[in-house]
């Protein structure tokens, strides 16, 4: 089947894969930059992130086997050269980019046209293409300073992406500037960590820099550049002290940012980190090793309890989200934590199935939204009987955000505890139960809200015409993923397995 | 009789030589310090400086904000469309040697990084006079009493 | 479900358990209770019991045990809820938030 | 896949007939579905020729033995099949479609779990009849019902998380997912028994259901009673025989309700806590261990399903029909339901363990493993407690309801009807079953885990038995005639519940004014400490200070250089 799906391509077109990914949404953004309307310009936007998921799918393929993708940007070789390597740890996040933004723009042409003025949509679209194609840059490149280059264009956009929420709520306008002041500090401070790192090998090709970071454990010049690393790395992807600005950009932003933000956004961050902690530093050397228990796994319990509490205090439903997904990330950064082959591998699964749930509850609340306007849990309420499908749909992904079986979300707590257990790490465990328990209780407080309490009367005659096929498709194929994938593990399993490898692999030592 | 007239004059034989000077670094790019995002500044401080003396209404008048609009598009399209020249004639995204036939004098070399750089210079000059207009279009101009 | 009842409410098979009602019965029920608790008990001095507890299988000695758990049951009873008992909506009612 | 599911679990049709049951608002139809669930559930358990692993499903890497029929579970899971026929039957006029549906996916979460052959799908199931049944406790929509549903599903779920965990604990240890039996030795037993003992309504967890089943509907509390708790016994049994904890576990549980059950106005919270008495019993019993034990323990579960279940059914009868079943406003409801009376009484009769009632001939199993083993003492505790059974469920129930004298300010017995006939044939048929098993003990004895050879009719076990109740009720009549009697009136009793509802309560209140008040004068304090220095650094950093205060940027600022920190002094550390 993959050969098949591969002999469908040329093999020049196959060869410049992972180039195509990239050119596709910036050319995309030039072009939906000029366009009149809104219309055109989504029509561009799904153009664009249809070929990004056909060549996601690509790269996938091509590196199916443990196979690494090396494409020399305008010919000059790295590690002089700019280089775009794509190996089994980022095509899995790659396809969860291409995935997630079609269905997203899918989701987003009537949500977008209910939030967005006219007048602004087509920059709207291009704004999305730019940040798209930072993304897929991140998530591509070989090289530590292009990444930058490529972190800062995705950010850049994402401000701009949140603060379009202003015409709905002003307080967005904030909102982006707060995210705008912590992601340049972020940014800043991994460039910092990566200038060290050039001083210590005099290399910017993350692969090379591996190589010769091998004899360079006890360079301080290259501690420091971890510490910067990681932490500006971390806020980029709401690691937990610094997760701050996420609440309030995700809570204000339109709703189909908000929904394409939460699955791809912090997870490319998330990306970021796993591959300058395993792949470009390894777990080996001794002050990444302490890193790992004192300041990651620390972090992700701390966070996973302490956001899922805070969830649980928040009245407005996209916050409670926003804090929930600070605290999956905690998870995530547990998985990391661990530092065995399990544990990344839990890490990873968690992070693509946490796109698949967050990205349909948000869109779910992106249909509340367009429908009855509400925002806040307590105008969820009974919205089981007036809006079955889409309660539905959400309450599936909110039940995969508990980890009830069934659903994705038991898989990969299930992969983290065992992986937690290898290292005997009870504390691990306990916490995971504690934090599913916290979870219960505000994905309950949603669920009561809108299955157990009745409508109020005005929502039944606020309503406005019928939900658009459009947002519902995208939003149940994400619902009915987080179930598939329970029954069906294997595919996902296989790609996080793939990713743990790849990152492991690392320089040899 | 405008109180403004040394300045006019005298705004009117720099603009056309800030824009040549910023040519000039563009096209010295290829081979020395300087290259299109340089020229671009240069470029967009020539427009402003005609907006400083005669009024942002005046410099809109002669470069209009669609313009930019679209001179930053056709920019990022002049970068990307070097590239995808490049792929069509079976490089790599950007390999500029493919774009001309002689390679000992590197022709190709020189060819596409000027293109591109002719990408950057549009985006930059379009980009940086897009947030001038945007903030200059905030506050009314300065009347011309308190000069 | 006819109009032959005499009584409103009363179904035509209570005539089942009329008894129960009848003045004399809580005083014969008494007695008969008690007499037939003491001839089983008293069975036991007719025909010994075989028992695996040792004290068990002395006469008497279940009827003692019932009597006395019983007996100390109910009157254990009133201390005990005297000091436990509370009023109806002491944790709230149903209009309570607790 | 690596056995093709031959056999699918019996617990599919039923909880499938939930589910359709949900989606079917006609009447007539649900109802069919209703009765053929579990009808097609008895169908499956008598399709199984030999005992095996059946219904093998890979899910996730992991293998699920969904129907492992053996001699312990096949036993559980027909009693569970009937109870959720019978069920289905007194819910013959019930018009709620919630209540329908979750009755089914209760019941047949309870099938499936018995039938689990290993922890993961133990976890899910249980966790499913949590779930579930929690609807038949909020069907009741009252505020205080539905509070009460929340404390109920709080711990359930609390127990399922310690299953699950404990399982992972145990299943890293033994290498094996396999539910057998699990000891207290393997490192994760212990959390897994807490996981049990909360559904088995050990002491002091036990107000989940003492607490909740009084508030469940009518039909609600009969479903409730059959399964959950039994399904604990049934894991107890499996994983846990011959733990010596369990024998002192089960005799305190047996006599600490003795009190409660007496006093209890609500006659429905009379019947949880005599429940959990004969729980006791059955907890003991498994702590036994030994085949007469466990075995007297599996027929005492099964005999309990069927004349609690019986009386919890003529109860919701008395509950739906006379609007109460508070002692204190009932009596003389023999005159309208004289049939619930003579069911009630077979009840009765089944709970004292009268000779040839389905109590006889499961207690005397379960006692006569203690006479034999030589624990004297124990033996007598746990007849002393089945003798206060006699009084306050046996003699309790049916008095107070039917036969006491009418109250003043009562129930108007002239205006009450006799149950509807789906009702009076499901207690009927319950009545049947509780007498038939009696006298034809031996199909009861058959489908144990072990070959009976115990006969109950001997001489010496009927005489000291019916010696035993006749005691109680003649000590009944003698003390009612004198009036020592605790009569039924309305209050509450205070149960460990005010642990949490009160007193919990309360110190979380004063905790929370403490800290609010510690907080305040910590300020003072710092405030008047910090003054001088904050001033300093107000007017070394006023426009930082001023941003900072104005957006929490500032703030975060502040902790990514402390986390920064924290990370250069781990790595300085570390090398």
């Amino acid at each position: 089947m993959i050969e098949a799906f591969l002999a469908l391509f040329p093999a020049a077109v196959l060869a410049q894969a992972p180039a195509i990914m990239v050119a596709a949404p910036m050319l995309g953004a030039a072009l939906a930059t000029v366009l009149p309307g809104g219309r055109p310009a989504w029509v561009v936007a799904l153009f664009c992130s249809l070929i990004t998921a056909v060549f996601a799918f690509v790269l996938l393929f091509q590196t199916w086997g443990g196979e690494v993708i090396s494409y020399a940007m305008g010919g000059w070789a790295p590690p002089l050269g700019i280089e775009f390597r794509i190996d089994g740890l980022n095509a899995p996040v790659l396809l969860l980019l291409g995935v997630l933004s079609l269905l997203g723009v899918i989701f987003a042409l009537p949500s977008v046209a209910d939030e967005i003025a006219p007048r602004k949509q087509s920059l709207f679209y291009a704004t999305f293409l730019v940040c798209l194609t930072g993304l897929i840059g991140v998530t591509s490149t070989g090289d530590a300073f292009n990444m930058f280059v490529f972190l800062e264009i995705s950010s850049i956009a994402t401000y701009i992406l949140v603060a379009m929420g202003a015409e709905q709520d002003r307080r967005a306008l904030t909102a982006s500037f707060n995210y705008l002041v912590l992601g340049t500090i972020g940014a800043t401070f991994f460039v910092i960590g990566v200038g060290f790192l050039y001083m210590a090998t005099g290399t910017l090709n993350m692969h090379d820099m591996a190589l010769r970071l091998v004899e360079l454990d006890d360079n301080r010049v290259v501690q420091v550049a971890f510490a910067f690393v990681i932490v500006g790395l971390g806020l980029k992807a709401a690691m937990f002290p610094l997760h701050v600005w996420l609440p309030n950009a995700y809570s204000f932003a339109p709703s189909f940012v908000t929904a394409f933000l939460a699955s791809t956004a912090t997870k490319v961050a998330f990306y970021t980190l796993i591959r300058f902690i395993f792949d470009v530093f390894s777990v080996e050397a001794p002050f990444v090793s302490a890193a790992f228990v004192w300041v990651i796994a620390a972090l992700g319990v701390i966070g996973m309890i302490a956001a899922s509490v805070q969830a649980n205090f928040q009245t407005d439903a996209r916050r409670l989200l926003a804090f929930s997904s600070v605290g999956q990330l905690g998870y995530m950064l547990l998985g990391l934590g661990i530092g065995t082959a399990a544990g990344v591998t839990a890490g990873v699964l968690h992070l693509l199935n946490h796109a698949l749930m967050k990205g349909a509850l948000f869109m779910a609340l992106g249909v509340f939204a367009i429908r009855y306007g509400v925002r806040s849990i307590n105008d969820l309420r009974g919205l089981g009987r007036t809006m079955p499908a889409t309660a539905s749909a959400f309450s599936v992904a909110g039940l995969s955000l508990v980890g009830i079986p069934m659903t994705v979300g038991f898989v990969s707590k299930w992969y983290l505890v065992s992986a937690a257990l290898d290292r005997g790490w009870w504390w691990a465990v306990a916490a995971i139960a504690v934090s599913s328990l916290l979870a219960l209780g505000y994905v309950g407080r949603l669920l009561a809200s809108i299955w157990l309490q009745s409508p109020p009367e005005r929502a039944l005659m606020a309503a406005k015409d019928r939900i658009p096929v459009m947002m519902l498709a995208p939003m149940w194929v994400l619902a009915i993923a987080n179930v598939w994938f329970f029954f069906d593990a294997t595919p996902i399993v296989e790609l996080a397995r793939g990713a743990a490898e790849a990152a492991l692999a690392g320089a040899p030592r | 009789m405008n109180p403004h007239m040394v300045l006019r004059v005298v705004s009117k034989l720099l603009i056309p030589i800030i824009i040549v000077f910023g040519l000039y670094v563009h096209f010295h790019g290829d081979y020395s310090p300087g290259g299109g995002f340089q020229a671009g500044v240069l470029v967009a401080v020539g427009v402003m400086l005609y907006a400083l003396i005669y009024g942002v209404e005046e410099a809109r008048r002669a470069v209009p904000p669609w313009t930019v609009r679209a001179g930053a598009a056709l920019g990022v399209l002049v970068f990307a469309g070097v590239g995808v020249a490049s792929w069509i004639l079976g490089g790599n995204y950007l390999e500029y040697e493919v774009l001309h036939p002689d390679t000992a004098y590197k022709a190709g070399q020189h060819l596409g990084i000027i293109l591109v750089e002719i990408g950057v210079l549009l985006t930059v000059f379009s980009v940086i006079l897009a947030i001038f207009y945007a903030f200059a279009g905030r506050a009314p101009d300065i009347p011309d009493e308190e000069w | 479900m006819s109009g032959r009842r005499r009584e409103a409410g009363t179904h035509p098979l209570a005539a089942l358990w009329a008894w129960t009602a009848a003045p004399a019965a809580r005083a014969v029920g008494l007695i008969v209770l008690v007499v037939a608790a003491l001839a089983l008990a008293g069975a036991d001095w007719l025909r010994p019991r075989e028992d695996y507890v040792g004290f068990a299988a002395a006469p008497g000695f279940y009827a003692l045990l019932g009597l006395g758990a019983a007996v100390i049951a109910m009157l254990a009873a009133w201390p005990l809820r005297r000091s436990l008992e509370r009023r109806e909506d002491y944790y709230g009612g149903d209009d309570g938030d607790e | 896949m690596n056995e093709m599911i031959a056999h699918l679990t019996p617990a599919l049709p039923v909880i499938l007939a939930g589910l359709l049951a949900a989606a079917t608002p006609w009447y007539g139809l649900r109802k069919a579905i209703t009765l053929a669930g579990p009808l097609l559930a008895a169908a499956m358990w008598f399709a199984v020729a030999a005992p095996g692993t059946y219904g093998v499903i890979e899910v996730a890497g992991h293998t699920l033995e969904t129907f492992r029929f053996d001699a312990t579970s096949r036993l559980w899971g027909l009693v569970f099949i009937i109870a959720a026929f019978l069920n289905a039957l007194y819910g013959l006029h019930g018009r709620s479609r919630l209540q329908d549906a979750a009755a089914l996916i209760y019941a047949g979460a309870g099938v499936g779990a018995v039938f689990a052959g290993d922890l993961l799908t133990l976890f899910f199931f249980w966790e499913l009849t949590a779930l579930a049944s929690v609807f038949l406790i909020w069907a009741s929509a009252t505020p205080s019902a539905y509070r009460a549903g929340l404390r109920y599903l709080v711990i359930q779920v609390l127990s399922g998380v310690l299953l699950l965990t404990g399982a992972v604990i145990h299943a890293d240890a033994a290498g094996s997912w396999r539910f057998d039996a699990i000891g207290l030795d393997s490192p994760g037993g212990a959390v897994i028994l807490i996981a049990f003992a909360i559904k088995a309504a050990f002491p002091l967890v036990h107000n989940w259901m003492t607490e909740s089943y009084p508030k469940a509907t009518p039909f609600g509390a009969v479903v409730l009673s059959a399964f959950t708790t039994k399904l604990a016994i049934y894991a107890l049994a499996r994983g846990f025989a011959g733990e010596d904890i369990l024998i002192q576990i089960g005799v305190v549980m047996a006599l600490f309700p003795v009190f409660f059950a007496l006093v209890a106005d609500d006659l429905r919270k009379t019947l949880a806590y005599s429940l959990m008495s004969q729980l006791g019993v059955m907890v003991a019993a498994i702590g036994l261990g030994g085949q007469m034990a466990i075995g007297g323990a599996a027929a005492m579960a099964v005999a309990s399903v069927l004349y609690k279940g019986l009386l919890f059914m003529t109860m919701g009868a008395v509950l739906a029909q006379a609007g109460t079943v508070q002692a204190s406003r009932l009596g003389g409801l023999w005159r309208a339901m004289p049939l619930t009376a003579l069911f009630t009484l077979a009840g009765s009769a089944a709970i004292m363990a009268v000779p040839l009632t389905v109590g006889f001939a499961g207690k005397a199993l379960a006692l006569t493993a203690f006479a034999r083993e030589g624990m004297d003492l124990v033996w007598l505790a746990l007849m002393a407690a089945s003798a206060a059974a006699v009084l306050h469920t046996g003699i309790k129930i049916p008095y107070m309801a039917f036969f006491a004298p009418p109250r003043e300010g009562g129930v108007d017995v002239s205006k009450v009807k006799e149950a509807p006939a789906g009702m009076l044939m499901a207690m009927g048929l319950a009545a049947f079953l509780c007498v038939y098993l009696g006298i034809n003990y031996g199909a009861l004895y058959d489908l144990l885990p072990y070959r009976a050879t115990y006969d109950p009719f001997s001489y010496g076990h009927v005489i000291s038995q019916l010696q035993v109740i006749a005691a109680v009720l003649a000590a009944f009549a003698l003390l009612a005639r004198l009036g020592l009697y605790p009569r039924p009136r309305p209050g509450e009793i205070l149960d460990v519940d005010w642990l949490y509802r009160r007193l919990g309560y309360g110190v979380a209140r004063w905790g929370w004014l403490m800290t609010d008040r510690l907080w305040a004068s910590m300020d003072n304090v710092v405030m008047r400490l910090g003054k001088r220095a904050a001033a300093r650094l107000h007017e070394t950093f006023s426009p930082i200070g001023t941003l900072s205060r104005d957006i929490p940027s500032g703030a975060l600022t502040i902790w990514t250089g402390a986390l920064l920190a924290l990370v250069l002094i781990v790595a300085y550390f570390a090398s």
